[in-house]
């Protein structure tokens, strides 16, 4: 399963209870403010780390916020909407944690 | 492979009118079919062409009725969500007494059996909101 | 269609502030129409969708809670409560309205169709379904 | 539009159905129903009647497959069928028990 994160940690647990919901072969993408938590530093990293799964952000939405390839959490891939449409062929359903 | 995509929020407020138009566009880029575009909840709100945004931002209903006329994407508004936020055909302005319609080129209503038959139909139904 | 797919309606939202549930529900109820697998998860903020007593009179606006009663008739008689999330809230079952159906192959012996899971045990049956619906 | 009826008006929509669902009454049924030509027998009200009630319980009307299904159980398979249901409502039993009924129109969907 693929699953999407849209809200920044900060305001929304979506992140948190999406990270325990994923299963081991499932693909977590942070996309629009949700790309907020691949930022290291922050206090959601230690949610993702916890992560077993693999992890995404879509490219657009960091650059629009101003965050810097540099700036990102260990392990966590970037992707265009093309590696979305990728993720989302790939695994069997996509559930957006709205 | 089938995709279905479902947009639940209107253009500008939120990004997920535009997210769910690159993922739309991204997944024709690559050979796969979009079989339907289902607008709900303030979703609805894309699909008026009376939207007349300033000319130095992008047009986020017009964007979307270039995909339906260039690429025959299938782009339904719900009719029970449309009703309540005054989305409206031709048929539906008669049928419910108003003297006007709204519905942008490309758009058309429907009831909420086009969302579920596009679930049963695609391989992939993404979904876009709040 | 011939396909019988497994439907999951996820609710996370909390019933009144937003729209959401209302719409929510009412795919729930026009989907029933198309003879699938389905299911309703009540997560986070969704768990207050069900909870007893809902009474919009004062604030003015439509009660629809009386409506999740309706999905006995409509045979969707699968609604996981996530355990954690009623925990999290101070809510046990018996703040929840109590659901039920009846069950055809039963002798139309009424059944609660509310079940209280964990997490762990919701996320398997989510992983099990063909399609989400998120409201 | 309206419809005025013992000196009290009913305010109604283009197709009929009532605008206050709270002033409904038996005679702006009767009359409705005698607008489209058809009078009201004691098997048309006992189903206004339970679309009243389940509208009352549950604040929606049932699909017509439920509604035959829940008549079907308290009145007998013999009406619980939506062949009966169409003798009784030939405009379709949602649309026109729904409008006699003063429950909401329906929004067309599926």
């Amino acid at each position: 399963m693929l699953h999407t994160v849209n809200k920044s940690p900060y305001c929304s647990d979506s992140l948190r209870l999406c990270i325990s919901y994923a299963g081991k072969d499932d693909a977590v993408l942070l996309i629009e403010d949700g790309v907020y938590a691949a930022m290291c530093g922050g206090n959601s990293e230690a949610i993702l780390q916890g992560a077993e799964v693999a992890l995404y952000a879509l490219w657009p939405d960091l650059q629009a916020r101003g965050i810097s390839e540099d700036k990102l959490v260990d392990g966590l891939k970037v992707v265009g909407y093309d590696g979305f449409v990728e993720l989302a062929a790939k695994h069997s359903k996509v559930q957006s944690w709205l | 492979m089938k995709f279905s995509v479902m947009v639940n929020e209107g253009p500008y407020n939120h990004q997920a009118s535009d997210s769910a138009y690159h993922f739309t566009k991204a997944v024709l880029q690559a050979g796969h079919e979009v079989f339907r575009v289902f607008f709900y909840h303030d979703g609805v709100n894309n699909g008026t062409r009376l939207t007349t945004p300033p000319q130095d931002d992008r047009n986020v209903v017009a964007r979307w009725s270039e995909l339906a006329v260039e690429h025959k994407v299938d782009l339904v508004v719900c009719v029970a969500a449309a009703q309540r936020r005054g989305i409206a055909d031709a048929d539906e302005a008669k049928r419910n007494g108003k003297n006007a319609d709204n519905i942008a080129e490309g758009f058309r209503i429907s009831g909420l059996g086009q969302l579920i038959e596009a679930g049963i139909v695609s391989d992939r139904l993404v979904e876009f909101g709040d | 269609m011939p396909t019988v797919k497994k439907m999951m309606y996820v609710n996370r939202r909390a019933p009144h502030g937003t729209g959401y549930a209302l719409e929510g529900l009412e795919v729930v109820l026009i989907g029933t129409a198309f003879e699938q697998e389905v299911c309703m998860a009540f997560i986070g903020d969704g768990v207050y969708q069900i909870m007893q007593g809902q009474d919009t009179r004062a604030a003015g606006m439509k009660n629809f809670s009386p409506t999740y009663k309706a999905l006995g008739d409509y045979d969707v008689t699968r609604l996981y409560v996530e355990q954690e999330s009623l925990s999290e809230r101070g809510l046990s079952v018996d703040d929840l309205m109590p659901l039920t159906y009846e069950d055809e192959d039963d002798d139309w012996a009424e059944k609660p169709s509310v079940q209280v899971i964990v997490r762990k045990e919701l996320s398997q049956i989510m992983a099990a379904q063909d399609v989400l619906f998120n409201f | 539009m309206a419809i005025e009826l013992n000196g009290k008006t009913y305010e109604t929509d283009e197709e009929g159905y009532l605008a206050d669902l709270s002033q409904w009454d038996e005679e702006v049924a009767n009359h409705m129903a005698s607008e489209d030509d058809c009078e009201l027998g004691d098997e048309h009200w006992e189903v206004i009647n339970f679309l009243r009630e389940y509208y009352e319980e549950y604040q929606i009307a049932p699909a017509v497959r439920i509604l035959t299904k829940a008549i079907g159980k308290k009145m007998g398979k013999d009406k619980g069928n939506s062949k009966y249901l169409y003798s009784l409502f030939p405009y379709g039993p949602a649309k026109q028990a729904c409008k006699y009924g003063g429950l909401p129109k329906p929004t067309g969907c599926v």
